[in-house]
C-alpha cells in the first residue's frame, strides 16, 4: 500500500525539476549582435554615456545608439577589430543593428529618463549598474528592474510613492 | 480560437519552457508596444499646427507628434474658427489616417468588373490621354467634374482644370442655399453672421452647434470664447431637440417645413408692436410699405402682407404651436441688443426651403442687424492672387450640364440630379466623369439615379482615400492622401463673418502610394498635354497654393494667426484698421503660414451698402425685383408669343408653381411644404455631428459613439416623440422598418420626449455598403428612401418631404426602459 | 507506543498533516498581519484590518488547537500495546 | 497639497460629444465594435448622459458630460480587495491596471457607473495602434479601467515645471476633455488653491455635484443651467 | 467479537447490524464508476470551458457594463448558502441534544465541506485575471468585504472540515479494523482510535468545543457574504437587514438541500431503516419555520424599500416586481413561500415525495433569490443610464452544471470511502440514548412529590 505516497513524492520531484528547467530557460542570457565594449569607450576613450545614449538627460527613453550614431566615429574602421568590422558592415549597409534591450519597464509604467537624470540628478549607475566597466556585452542586467527597487529608492530619497506617479 | 501570443505565453508561462519552446527569445517578455515605442526613439514631442480636412469647416488642428509620429490631435487654440475646440469627427483624424481599410494604390476596373491594381503612371496616362484626345477633338464638354474637396483654393484649381480641358461642367454636390440671399440681397454668397457678438440667435431648423457649415465656430463664438455667464442665448424652432438645441432658451416645436411661417409670424408681431428697426427699414429696404410701380400699379408691401396674412393665430395653426409662444419669441427678439435669425438644417431642406430662407432673412432686415457688430455682413474678401485667364479662346464655350433651365424656371439645379438625368436621357453626353472627395451616390437623394448614369458614362474616375458607394461605380479609383499627409488650402466656410485662410501642411509622409487630388489634377492636365498643360503650370499643389497666397502678401490685409484669440486685441486692431505689413516677402509669409497654419481677417468693411445689397434697388428687398424679373423672363420663354410683362409674370409664377398669388409671391411668404408618400409620419433625415464629412464611417470611435446622445453606437436610429411612440405602440429600442414609397430601411426606435408628433428623424452617416470603412453594412442611410421633391425655385432636391410609416420588426430584445423613455 | 499493524510512515504522515494545519493556520495569521502592515504602509484604513485580525486569528488558532488536542489526546488515550493485539488481524 | 478637481458648466455645454471623443483618443480606448457595443460593453470613460425632467410640454432634456467624478470618499476604493483602486495623493481615484484582478467589485459599488471592464483583449485593427498615446498604457483584458483626470498629463506637466525650475501651477494641466471642449465648459485645476479657476467656480450658486447625498464628495462639480 | 468498551463501537463482524451503512464502501460496484465517470466528464467540460474563458476573456459570459456580476456571483452566494445546511444545523442539533440528529449530521457536514469548496472557488471563476488571484494574498486589503469573505470562508472551511473529520474518526477506525481498502488511508485517518474511554472523552470534548465554535463562524460567513452587497451604496443592496436575511436564507436553502440529498441517498443506498419519516417530519417543520421566517424578512425588506419611495430604490423595486424581473421575482415567492408552506403544512402532503418537491422548490427559489438580489440592483444604475440587461451565456450555464456535478462527485467519492451515516453515533444512540433521554426528560418534569406516571415518549430533545 505504499505505492500511493511514493507516487506522490515522485510526481512532486518531477514537478520541481520541470519548474527548474523552465526557469533556467526563461533566464537565458542575452546575446548581442556585436560584442560592444563599454569599457573601451567609457574608460579608455573617455566618452560620456550621453555621447551615445543621446537622450538620457532629455528624453523619455535614453535610446540605444544605432548606425546613425555609430557612424559619427565608425564610418570607416578605426581598428582591426572583428567586431568593429561587423559594425562597419552594418553602417555601410544602412541596416539597423538588432541590439537587444537589456533594461526595460512594462507598458503600464511611465518612466522618463529626464525626470530621473536631469531633474532628479540620479547617476546612470544607480539603475544600470557599472555598465561602463563591462568590456563585453553583459548577458543580464546588472540591476534587476523591479517595482520594489523603484519604491525603495523613492522611499530613501523622500520621493512620493503614489502609484499614479509611475503607473499609467 | 486564436490565442494572442503574449497571452498564450503568459497563461502557460512556465510550462511552455519545457514544451519545446526552448528556442524562443527572451524578447517575448517585452511587450510589443514597448518594442515599437523604443524603435520610435527617445519620446521627444512636438506640436505641429495644420488644418482638419474631414469636413467643409476646416478647423485648425494641432498635431502631437512623438518622435515624428502623430499620436494625438487637438484643436488649435490660435485658429479663429474653432479656437481650440475640436469636434468628435476631428478627434478621429488619426483613426482616419491609420485606418486599416485605406486604399493603398490606384485601381482599375477590369473586364470582369473587379478592381485590379494599376500603377499611377498607367492610370494617369490613360485618363490624361483621354482628356487630351477629347480636348483636341473639341469634345471637352463631355468631361464633368464633381468635387466636394473643401475650400475655394481647390475649387479654383479644379475650375481651372475644367477650363483647361474645355469643360464647363464643374460643380459641388452640395447645395449652398444661396438663393434667399440672392433674392433679398442680390449676392451670390452666404453672408457672414457675426455669432461672436450676437447676444440672441434664433435658429430656424439649424442645429447651430451640430450642423451647418461650421458648428465648432458657432459653439466657440457663442459660448466658448465668452466669459462665464455671458454666452449668447439662442432660440430654436424645429421638429427635434438635439443635444445642442437642448440649451436653447426657448424651444419652439413646429410642424415640419413651417419654419418660414413661424418667421413671418414673428415678423408680424415685431411690426405690429413697432418693435423693428424703423430707420434701417426706411433707409435700406425695399417693399416694406405699399408702393406704386413704374406703370402706376399699386403693389403690396411687406408690412400689409404681414399684418393681413401672418397673424399669430394663423401661424399657430400652421406651425402647430402656441400663438403666445410666437409673441413671446418675437418680443424676446425685439428686446435683444444684437439678435440674429439663421436658417439651415431641416429649415433649408424642404420643398419650400427658399421661401423659408427668405422669410427668416427678412427678420434680420426687420431687426436691422445688417452691417453692424453681431449682425449680418459680408466677410472681407480674401485677396488671393487671381488666376490669369488661360488660353481657352480656341475652345467653343458649350453650355454647362448644370445650367438651370428646362421645363421649370428654377434659379439653380441639383447638380447630382441634373447630371444623372441628362446623362440618362441622353440630352447631354458625358464620357468622362471625375469625382473628387465626394460620395454623391451615398449622400444625394438622386444618388441612385447617378449610379445608373455612371454605368452609362464611358469612364468614371473617382479620387478618394477609401472605397465608397461612388467609387463602386468607378472605372478608375485613384487613392488620395488623407489630410494629415497632404498640403491643404481652405477658405472661410459659409456664414462666417470674418475671413480665414487655412494652410495645412503634411505632418507625416504618406503611408501608402497615394496622391493629393490637386496633384492628380495637375498631372492629368500635363498628361492631357498642349494648352491644357499650359493652363496648369504648377509643378505641384503646394506650388499652386503658394502662388495664390502671394496676393495676401501684396494686399497686406489680415494677419497670420498667432497668439491666443483675444477679444480686446481684435477690438484694438479693428479700431485702428487691420493693416500692417508683417510679412514683406512671399517666402516670409509662407513660412509664417506654415508655422501657424492660418491667416485671417476679422475686419469687415463697414458702411459699404452697395456691396452688401446688390439688388436692383440697392437695398434689402422684401419685394424681390430679382425674382420678379426672373419669373417674367421664365414666363416670357414659355410661349413664343409676345405678351405683357404682367402676363409673363403670371405665366412665370404658374411655371414656378407657387401656392399663393399676386404680389405675395414676390414677398416673403409661406409656401406650404409638399410631402409625398402614404405613411403617417414625416421623415426628416438629419446630420448629427458624428456624421460630419464623409470619412466618419471609417473611424471605429466615431461609429461607436454615433448615437451618443442616446448612449448608443453603431446603429441608425429613428427618433420619435413620446406621443408618437405611444400612438404607434413602439418603445425605445424596438427595431423598426422605416418604409416610404421608395423603399425601406431598418432603424432602432429612440424615443425623445421633445420630438414633434408625427415626425421621425433618422440620422445620415451610417448604412454604407462598400468595404471602405469599419461601419460598412452597419446601420442604414435614410437618404436611400427619400422621395426627391424639388424646390421649384432653387432646383434643389428636398430630403424632408417624404412620408413614411414605421413597421415593428422586433421588440427591444432585453431590459427595461432607456433613460429618455420615461424610466422610473 | 504504536499499533503493530500500522507502518511507521503512517505516523509520520499523521504528524505531518497535523503540522500542516499549523502551517496553514500560522500562515493565515501571518498573512493577516502582513495585510495589516501593508495597509499601514499604503496609508490605507488599518482599523478594518485590526478588527478582522482580532477576530480571525484566534478562531484559526482555536481550530488548529482543537485538532492537535484530538490528535495528541487520541494517541495518549490508547491502551497498552498488548491489548491492542485483540484487534482483529484476519480481516 | 494639490487636490485636482473639475467643474463642468452645463449652461455652456452644447452636448457636442467632443469631450467623449477626446477622451477616447487620449486614453487609448479601443472601439469594441457593433456586436459588443450592443451588449453594453463599449468603453466610455466619459459619456454624455441625457437627463429628462418634467413631462409633456414642460419636458426638459439636458445632457450631462460625466467622467469619473473622482470622489473624495470613493465607494469603489473601499471595496477593492487588492489596492488596485485607491485615492491618490492628489485626489485622483487611481486604477492600477497591473494590480487589478478583475473582480469588478468596484464597478458594482460605484454609484456613478464610472468604471468599465476589458471583457476581451482590446483590438487595434491595422495601424491604429500607431496612433495610440504612448503616455497611456494599453490595458490588457480582464482589468477594470476608468477616467484618471488624464493624470499622465499631470505627471508630464509637473516634469515640465520641475525642468523649468518651478512648481506646477493653475492652467498647467488640462485633461483631454477640457482641452477639446469648444464651449470651454470644462475647467480643471486645484480645488485646494482658493484662487484657482475651479475653486472660484465651485463657489458659484449654480454649483452642484452628482448625488451629493451619497456622501461620496465628488471632485467633479457641475454648474446648473441658468434658465 | 469484543467490543472495546461499553460505550464503544463494535469492531465489526459477520452479523454486523449496520452493514447497510458500509455497503457502498465495501462493495462499491460498477455504479460508482459509471456515475463518477459521467460526473468527471461534466466537470472536465467545465474546466475546458473555464480555460477558454481565461484565454479569451470574461467576454464569453453574458456580463456587461452595468451588470458586471452575474451567474458566478449568484452561484457563489447560492453554494455558500447551501453550505449552511450542514455544519450549522448539525451543530445546533448536537448542541440541543436532539436525538433524531444521529443519522443526519454526517450528511449535513459533508454537504458543507463539499459545497463550501465549490462556492469559494466561484469568485475565482468570476475574476478577469485569475492569474493574479494571488494578489489577494500579497496585496490584499482587509477593508474590502471580499477579504472578510476570504477570512471567514477559510475559517469556516477549516472548522467544518475538522468538525466533519473528528466525529468521523471512530467510523474510520471501524473501517480500518474491518480491513477495508485502501487500508493505509484508514490507518492514516483513524489516528490510532481504539475507543478507549480516554479517547472517547477527548473526542467528546473536542466535538463540544467545535460545535460551539462553528455556529458563530457559520453565521459570520453568510453575514459577511451579504456584506459584499450591503456595504455598497447600491439601491436594493444597501440594507441593514441583509446580514440576518442572508443567514436565514442560507439556513433555509441549506435545510432544503439537505433534505433533497437525504431523500436521494436514502433511495440509492436503501437507508430507509435509518432515515425515517420522523426525521423528515422534523426537518420539514424546521423548513416550514424557515420559509415563514424568510417570507417575513423578504416582506420586511421590500416593504421598507417601497415605503421609503427613494427614486433609485424604486427603480430597482419596480424592475423586480413589475418589470423584466417580475417572472423571477414572483417565481421566487412561489417557490420559497407558497409551495413549501402549502406542502409542509398538511400532514397529507408532508410525505417524502411532497417534502422532496418542497425542498427542490426551495433550492430553486433560493437560487432565484440570489439572482434577484444580484442582477436587478446592477441593472438599474442611479444615474440616467439605460437599464441594463443580463442574459447568461452558455459558458455560465456549463460552469453552473460543473459546480453541481462537482458537488455530486464530492458526495459520490465520500460515499465510496466513508459511511454517510455516522455508524458509531447510531450505535451509541441505540445503546445509550433511550436511557439518557428518559433520564433527561425526567429532569424536565416537576419533581415527583406526589405519585406520577411515566411520561409518554414522543420527542427527543
Amino acid at each position: 500500500m505504499s505505492s500511493g505516497p511514493v507516487r506522490v513524492a515522485l510526481l512532486g520531484v518531477l514537478l520541481l525539476i520541470v519548474t527548474g528547467v523552465a526557469f533556467s530557460l526563461l533566464d537565458r542570457p542575452i546575446e548581442q549582435p556585436i560584442a560592444f565594449n563599454h569599457r573601451l569607450h567609457v574608460e579608455d576613450l573617455g566618452s560620456d554615456c550621453t555621447d551615445c545614449h543621446l537622450y538620457a538627460m532629455t528624453g523619455v527613453r535614453a535610446t540605444i545608439p544605432n548606425v546613425e550614431v555609430c557612424a559619427d566615429c565608425h564610418a570607416e574602421a578605426q581598428t582591426d577589430s572583428e567586431e568593429e568590422a561587423l559594425l562597419v558592415a552594418y553602417i555601410a549597409s544602412g541596416e539597423p543593428i538588432p541590439w537587444r534591450k537589456l533594461y526595460w519597464v512594462p507598458d503600464h509604467v511611465y518612466f522618463s529618463h529626464r525626470r530621473h537624470t536631469a531633474i532628479g540628478g540620479i547617476e546612470c549607475e544607480t539603475c544600470h549598474g557599472p555598465m561602463g566597466e563591462a568590456s563585453e556585452p553583459v548577458p543580464r542586467p546588472f540591476v534587476k528592474v523591479t517595482m520594489n527597487g523603484c519604491m525603495e529608492c523613492h522611499e530613501q530619497t523622500g520621493t512620493s510613492n503614489d502609484c499614479l506617479l509611475c503607473h499609467k | 480560437m486564436i490565442v494572442p501570443r503574449r497571452e498564450f505565453l503568459k497563461m502557460l508561462g512556465v510550462a511552455t519552457g519545457t514544451l519545446g519552446l526552448g528556442g524562443c527569445d527572451r524578447d517575448w517578455l517585452v511587450p510589443d508596444r514597448l518594442v515599437e515605442l523604443a524603435q520610435r526613439g527617445p519620446g521627444l514631442e512636438s506640436q505641429v499646427p495644420t488644418i482638419c480636412g474631414l469636413c467643409e469647416s476646416g478647423c485648425g488642428l494641432t498635431v502631437r507628434l512623438v518622435d515624428g509620429l502623430p499620436v494625438g490631435l487637438k484643436g488649435n487654440p490660435h485658429h479663429p474658427l474653432n479656437r481650440g475646440g475640436l469636434c468628435p469627427v476631428g478627434q478621429a483624424g488619426l483613426e482616419v489616417l491609420y485606418a486599416p481599410n485605406r486604399l493603398r494604390a490606384p485601381q482599375r476596373r477590369g473586364a470582369g468588373g473587379e478592381l485590379e491594381p494599376v500603377s499611377w503612371e498607367d492610370a494617369l496616362a490613360e485618363v490624361g490621354g483621354l482628356l487630351g484626345k477629347m480636348r483636341s477633338e473639341g469634345q471637352g464638354s463631355r468631361v464633368a467634374l464633381l468635387t466636394d474637396e473643401p475650400g475655394r483654393l481647390f475649387h479654383d484649381l479644379a475650375a481651372r482644370f475644367a477650363q483647361a480641358v474645355g469643360s464647363p461642367n464643374i460643380s459641388s454636390t452640395k447645395s449652398q442655399g444661396l438663393l434667399p440671399f440672392t433674392l433679398t440681397q442680390g449676392i451670390a454668397q452666404v453672408p457672414g453672421f457675426d455669432l461672436d457678438k450676437a447676444d440672441l440667435v434664433m435658429s430656424f431648423g439649424l442645429e447651430l452647434f451640430e450642423d451647418g457649415p461650421a458648428p465648432l465656430h458657432a459653439i466657440s463664438a457663442m459660448v466658448g470664447s465668452r466669459q462665464t455667464e455671458e454666452r449668447a442665448a439662442h432660440i430654436y424652432a424645429g421638429t427635434r431637440l438635439s443635444a445642442g438645441s437642448s440649451r436653447a432658451e426657448v424651444y419652439v416645436p413646429i410642424e415640419p417645413g413651417t419654419h418660414g411661417a413661424l418667421a413671418l409670424g414673428v415678423a408680424h408681431v415685431l411690426v405690429r408692436e413697432g418693435n423693428y428697426d424703423r430707420d434701417f427699414v426706411a433707409e435700406h429696404t425695399f417693399g416694406f410699405e405699399d408702393w406704386i410701380d413704374d406703370q402706376g400699379r399699386e403693389r403690396l408691401g411687406f408690412r400689409r402682407l404681414l399684418l393681413e396674412r401672418y397673424y399669430p393665430d394663423r401661424i399657430a395653426r400652421i406651425c402647430g404651436c402656441d400663438a403666445a409662444t410666437v409673441v413671446r419669441v418675437a418680443r424676446r427678439l425685439g428686446e435683444a441688443a444684437a439678435p440674429l435669425a439663421v436658417v439651415g438644417g431641416e429649415g433649408s431642406q424642404g420643398s419650400n426651403a427658399t421661401w423659408t430662407g427668405v422669410a427668416v432673412h427678412s427678420l434680420n432686415a426687420l431687426l436691422g442687424v445688417f452691417d453692424r457688430p453681431g449682425g449680418v455682413s459680408l466677410p472681407p474678401p480674401i485677396p488671393l492672387t487671381p488666376l490669369a485667364d488661360p488660353e481657352t479662346s480656341s475652345l467653343e464655350q458649350a453650355e454647362s450640364i448644370f445650367a438651370p433651365g428646362g421645363s421649370v424656371g428654377a434659379f439653380g439645379v441639383d447638380a447630382v440630379e441634373k447630371l444623372a438625368e441628362r446623362v440618362i436621357d441622353g440630352t447631354y453626353p458625358i464620357d468622362l466623369l471625375i469625382v473628387v472627395s465626394s460620395n454623391p451616390v451615398y449622400s444625394s437623394p438622386a444618388g441612385q439615379r447617378l449610379s445608373q448614369a455612371m454605368e452609362q458614362i464611358q469612364s468614371v474616375v473617382v479620387l478618394t482615400p477609401f472605397l465608397d458607394e461612388t467609387s463602386a461605380h468607378a472605372d478608375l479609383v485613384l487613392p488620395t492622401h488623407v489630410f494629415l499627409e497632404s498640403w491643404q488650402g481652405t477658405t472661410t466656410p459659409a456664414a462666417v463673418a470674418f475671413s480665414t485662410l487655412g494652410l495645412g501642411k503634411p505632418v507625416i509622409e504618406p503611408l501608402f502610394d497615394t496622391r493629393h487630388p490637386g496633384d492628380v489634377l495637375l498631372e492629368l492636365g500635363r498628361a492631357a498635354g498642349g494648352p491644357a498643360g499650359a493652363a496648369l503650370p504648377w509643378v505641384s499643389y503646394p506650388d499652386y497654393l503658394k502662388e495664390r497666397m502671394e496676393g495676401l502678401v501684396i494686399s497686406g490685409e489680415g494677419s497670420v494667426v498667432t497668439g491666443s484669440f483675444e477679444e480686446s486685441w481684435v477690438h484694438f486692431l479693428e479700431e485702428r484698421g487691420w493693416r500692417f505689413l508683417e510679412h514683406r516677402s512671399l517666402e516670409n509669409f509662407w513660412a509664417a503660414l506654415e508655422r501657424e497654419s492660418g491667416w485671417w481677417n476679422p475686419v469687415p468693411a463697414r458702411g459699404d451698402w452697395a456691396r452688401l445689397f446688390r439688388t436692383p434697388s440697392g437695398r434689402f428687398e422684401f419685394f424681390s425685383q430679382t425674382l420678379e424679373r426672373h419669373l417674367r423672363d421664365v414666363g416670357g420663354m414659355t410661349a413664343d408669343v409676345e405678351m405683357s410683362e404682367e402676363e409673363a409674370l403670371e405665366r412665370g409664377i404658374a411655371a414656378m408653381g407657387s401656392q399663393v398669388d399676386g404680389d405675395e409671391v414676390l414677398l416673403p411668404h409661406f409656401e406650404p411644404p409638399i410631402a409625398s408618400g402614404a405613411g403617417e409620419l414625416q421623415l426628416l433625415p438629419f446630420r448629427p455631428i458624428t456624421a460630419r464629412g464623409h470619412l466618419a464611417a471609417v473611424s471605429p470611435m466615431v461609429a461607436e459613439m454615433f448615437g451618443y446622445p442616446f448612449l448608443d453606437g453603431w446603429q441608425t436610429w429613428a427618433e420619435i416623440g413620446t406621443d408618437t411612440a405611444h400612438d404607434l405602440d413602439l418603445a425605445d429600442g424596438d427595431l423598426v422598418a422605416v418604409e416610404s414609397d421608395r423603399g425601406s430601411i431598418e432603424a432602432v426606435v429612440r424615443v425623445h420626449p421633445a420630438a414633434v408628433p408625427r415626425t421621425v428623424h433618422v440620422p445620415v452617416g451610417l448604412g454604407h455598403v462598400q468595404p471602405g470603412g469599419v461601419a460598412d453594412g452597419i446601420g442604414s442611410n435614410p437618404i436611400e428612401i427619400v422621395e426627391p421633391i424639388r424646390d421649384n425655385l432653387s432646383g434643389v432636391l428636398s430630403t424632408t418631404s417624404s412620408r413614411v410609416s414605421l413597421r415593428l420588426l422586433r421588440r427591444r430584445p432585453h431590459g427595461g426602459p432607456a433613460p429618455m423613455d420615461g424610466g422610473h | 507506543m504504536e499499533s503493530q499493524s500500522e507502518p511507521r510512515w503512517i505516523l509520520g504522515l499523521q504528524i505531518a498533516s497535523v503540522s500542516m494545519i499549523w502551517v496553514f493556520v500560522l500562515s493565515i495569521s501571518a498573512w493577516i498581519l502582513h495585510l495589516l502592515r501593508l495597509s499601514r504602509r499604503l496609508h490605507d484604513v488599518p482599523s478594518a484590518s485590526v478588527g478582522i485580525s482580532i477576530v480571525a486569528i484566534p478562531v484559526f488558532l482555536l481550530g488548529a488547537a482543537v485538532l492537535t488536542y484530538v490528535f495528541v489526546g487520541l494517541r495518549r488515550g490508547r491502551e497498552a500495546p498488548d491489548e491492542s493485539t485483540l484487534e482483529p488481524e484476519e480481516k | 497639497m494639490t487636490r485636482w478637481g473639475m467643474v463642468i458648466d452645463l449652461d455652456r455645454c452644447t452636448g457636442c460629444g467632443s469631450c467623449m471623443a477626446a477622451c477616447h483618443q487620449e486614453n487609448n480606448l479601443a472601439a469594441v465594435g457593433p456586436e459588443e457595443s450592443s451588449r453594453d460593453r463599449a468603453f466610455h470613460w466619459l459619456r454624455v448622459l441625457p437627463e429628462v425632467s418634467g413631462s409633456g410640454a414642460e419636458v426638459k432634456v439636458r445632457y450631462v458630460p460625466q467622467p469619473c467624478v473622482q470622489c473624495d470618499d470613493p465607494p469603489c476604493v473601499r471595496v477593492c480587495p487588492v489596492h488596485a483602486t485607491y485615492l491618490g495623493e492628489e485626489g485622483i481615484v487611481a486604477q492600477i491596471y497591473s494590480r487589478c484582478i478583475g473582480c469588478r467589485y468596484c464597478m458594482a459599488a460605484c454609484p456613478y457607473n464610472a468604471k468599465v471592464f476589458n471583457w476581451y483583449e482590446p483590438e487595434w485593427p491595422g495601424d491604429l495602434k500607431q496612433g495610440t498615446n504612448p503616455d497611456v498604457s494599453l490595458r490588457p483584458k480582464g482589468v477594470v479601467e476608468k477616467c484618471t483626470f488624464c493624470h499622465h498629463r499631470v505627471v508630464k506637466a509637473r516634469e515640465e515645471a520641475r525642468a523649468a525650475g518651478r512648481e506646477i501651477r493653475d492652467g498647467d494641466v488640462t485633461p483631454a476633455c477640457a482641452e477639446s471642449c469648444p464651449a470651454r465648459a470644462i475647467e480643471f485645476g486645484d480645488l485646494e488653491d482658493p484662487t484657482s479657476r475651479v475653486s472660484e467656480l465651485t463657489r458659484s450658486p449654480r454649483a452642484f455635484r452628482l448625488h451629493a447625498d451619497l456622501g461620496t464628495r465628488p471632485k467633479v462639480y457641475y454648474l446648473a443651467e441658468r434658465d | 467479537m469484543t467490543s472495546v468498551n461499553d460505550k464503544g463501537v463494535s469492531a465489526g463482524g459477520l452479523e454486523f447490524e449496520d452493514q447497510d451503512l458500509l455497503r457502498s464502501i465495501e462493495d462499491s460496484g460498477v455504479g460508482f464508476r459509471v456515475v463518477s465517470t459521467l460526473l468527471c466528464l461534466v466537470i472536465l467540460t467545465a474546466w475546458v470551458i473555464f480555460g477558454r474563458q481565461i484565454l479569451r476573456g470574461l467576454g464569453v459570459t453574458g456580463l456587461n457594463q452595468p451588470v458586471a456580476w452575474g451567474f458566478y456571483i449568484v452561484n457563489f452566494v447560492f453554494f455558500i448558502g447551501i453550505s449552511h445546511a450542514g455544519t450549522l444545523i448539525s451543530a445546533i442539533l448536537r448542541l440541543s441534544q436532539a436525538e433524531w440528529r444521529r443519522p443526519i449530521t454526517r450528511m449535513a457536514e459533508v454537504i458543507t465541506v463539499v459545497v463550501l469548496a465549490i462556492g469559494a472557488f466561484h469568485p475565482v471563476l468570476d475574476l478577469g485575471r485569475p492569474d493574479r488571484a494571488l494578489n489577494i494574498f500579497t496585496a490584499g486589503r482587509l477593508q474590502s468585504p471580499l477579504l472578510w469573505d476570504v477570512s471567514s470562508i477559510s475559517a469556516y472551511f477549516m472548522a467544518s472540515t475538522v468538525y466533519l473529520y473528528i466525529p468521523m474518526i471512530p467510523d474510520i477506525a471501524l473501517l480500518r479494523d474491518r480491513g477495508v481498502r485502501p487500508r493505509w488511508l484508514y490507518q492514516f485517518l483513524a489516528w490510532g482510535w481504539q475507543g478507549t474511554p480516554r479517547q472517547q472523552a477527548v473526542l467528546e470534548r473536542a466535538v463540544g468545543i467545535l460545535m460551539v465554535l462553528v455556529i458563530p463562524i457559520a453565521i459570520s460567513v453568510h453575514t459577511v457574504i451579504s456584506y459584499i452587497f450591503a456595504m455598497t451604496l447600491q439601491p436594493g443592496w444597501h440594507s441593514t437587514i441583509f446580514g440576518p436575511y442572508f443567514v436565514v436564507g442560507a439556513i433555509f436553502s441549506g435545510i432544503a438541500a439537505l433534505m433533497m440529498v437525504m431523500i436521494v441517498l436514502r433511495r440509492i443506498f436503501h437507508l430507509e431503516r435509518y432515515l425515517k419519516q420522523v426525521h423528515f417530519d422534523y426537518l420539514s417543520r424546521l423548513l416550514l419555520i424557515m420559509s415563514l421566517l424568510w417570507f417575513y424578512f423578504t416582506f420586511s425588506e421590500y416593504l421598507t424599500a417601497f415605503f421609503g419611495n427613494e427614486p433609485s430604490e424604486m427603480r430597482v423595486f419596480y424592475y423586480k416586481v413589475t418589470g423584466p424581473y417580475a417572472p423571477f421575482f414572483w417565481s421566487m415567492v412561489v417557490a420559497n413561500f407558497l409551495i413549501p408552506a402549502i406542502l409542509l403544512s398538511f400532514r397529507r402532503t408532508r410525505t417524502i415525495p411532497g417534502i422532496f418537491i418542497a425542498s427542490t422548490s426551495v433550492v430553486i427559489g433560493m437560487w432565484l433569490e440570489r439572482l434577484n438580489i444580484v442582477v436587478p440592483s446592477l441593472a438599474n444604475p442611479r444615474l440616467a443610464l439605460p437599464t441594463g440587461y443580463y442574459i447568461p451565456s452558455l459558458v455560465e450555464w456549463v460552469m453552473f452544471a460543473g459546480g453541481i456535478a462537482t458537488f455530486m462527485l464530492g458526495f459520490v467519492i465520500f460515499a465510496r470511502f466513508f459511511p454517510l451515516i455516522s455508524v458509531w453515533e447510531i450505535q451509541e444512540g441505540r445503546k445509550l440514548s433511550i436511557a439518557e433521554t428518559t433520564e433527561r426528560l425526567e429532569g424536565y418534569l416537576p419533581d415527583p412529590v406526589p405519585s406520577a406516571a411515566t411520561p409518554p415518549m414522543t420527542e427527543g430533545g
